[in-house]
């Protein structure tokens, strides 16, 4: 139960340590910090997080789809601290007998960890630093 | 009326409003989350604009607002997330 | 235009030549030799393809891709020849500034290149080979 | 009548059960491919239960089984298909 980190991703591994000799297919999804967001220029992003939170909300998340895709073999890493453009802040594996599963599980571990786990970003670029997602409202 | 102790968790925007990570609080007893985010913003005019509270969490888990609080319990307030 | 190999599939490889620095994801699907087919033991698969044909028909799905998804980057590999328990047969990565259309891009990828592109698959196994898909009739 | 050339290429299965993966035809003008697949039948046995052709595939694309070939035309039948 160590879904945080504060170094590189290394996909290739990560696919590697869920790999069963029944799996068909995997489908790998990384988030990657992109130059730019909501129309302005983007340099690097700081990631902080509620760590023993954070890292129980992702647990609970994998649970609920290994209950949800009984047959998908699921893992996810997502990295915290700076990052700049191009580096990986999150990777998630789904690996399965069949293909829909695989989708399906990756699609929906992303969706509920950018929902619920208690994660932030603070983008800085030329104009400055921000914390996204607090516009001036709770 | 009997006193309880509470530590306080700041994160992200909130941190750097406040300046700080962390804080022991000394609470009535029946004291809500909710009731410790409008004293928040008495102290923190950054914070005098937000009349609702963001999400809580006590002791590492999504609670309602207007829990009441217990002695020794770690509080939270979680401002809108993003991950991924 | 060479989306057919006879060598292993680098996807690591692949995901750095597709990524550009306004993508803030990407998808990648692999779709791996499995143990089993259809309740039978599988050892190893060999795959065949009528190969300039196919390799139309997948810059055809490339193109159809691209401009239904036109924030996309998009890529494919197919491994020909015979591949063992394991090894990936074939590797898609989908690219976006945003995951919706990674995921869309990628899955519509799979799905279309099983159902259009000229690639057979013959399965080895204790029981003896057979080509997949030809179950005594056209 | 005039005749033309027609080369045919056998995949996978087809490879299989006509033990060569290629085959120069002279034909009729005229012919089609759903002809040629009827020919085939007769010439092996293992063909002869399907009376409708596979896919048909003329110069690397894909084409109704009584599209009429022309002369130099490259013809294949198209087991069902297995990639991925």
């Amino acid at each position: 139960m160590t879904y945080l980190t504060d170094d590189p991703i290394d996909a290739a591994a990560l696919v590697r340590t869920v790999m069963r000799p029944t799996d068909g297919a995997y489908v790998l999804f990384e988030g990657v910090v992109r130059n730019h967001h909501e129309g302005k220029a983007v340099e690097s992003i700081f990631y902080d997080a509620y760590r023993p939170m954070a890292e129980k909300e992702i647990d609970a998340i994998v649970r609920h789809l290994e209950a949800l895709y009984p047959a998908a073999a699921l893992t996810v890493v997502h990295r915290l601290g700076r990052l700049i453009v191009g580096d990986s802040s999150i990777a998630i594996v789904a690996a399965a007998p069949h293909r829909a599963e695989a989708f399906e599980a990756c699609r929906n571990m992303i969706d509920l960890i950018k929902e619920k786990v208690p994660i932030w970003k603070k983008e800085r670029g030329p104009d400055g630093e921000e914390w996204v997602g607090w516009q001036g409202q709770c | 009326m009997p006193s309880m102790k509470v530590h306080l968790l700041f994160f992200a925007v909130l941190r750097d409003m406040t300046g700080t990570g962390q804080k022991d609080l000394v609470l009535e007893a029946g004291t809500t989350a909710r009731q410790v985010w409008q004293s928040l913003r008495a102290q923190y005019g950054q914070l005098a604009a937000f009349t609702q509270p963001p999400m809580v969490a006590i002791n590492e888990s999504y609670a309602a607002p207007d829990t009441v609080l217990r002695d020794g319990d770690q509080l939270a307030f979680i401002p809108p997330v993003a991950g991924g």
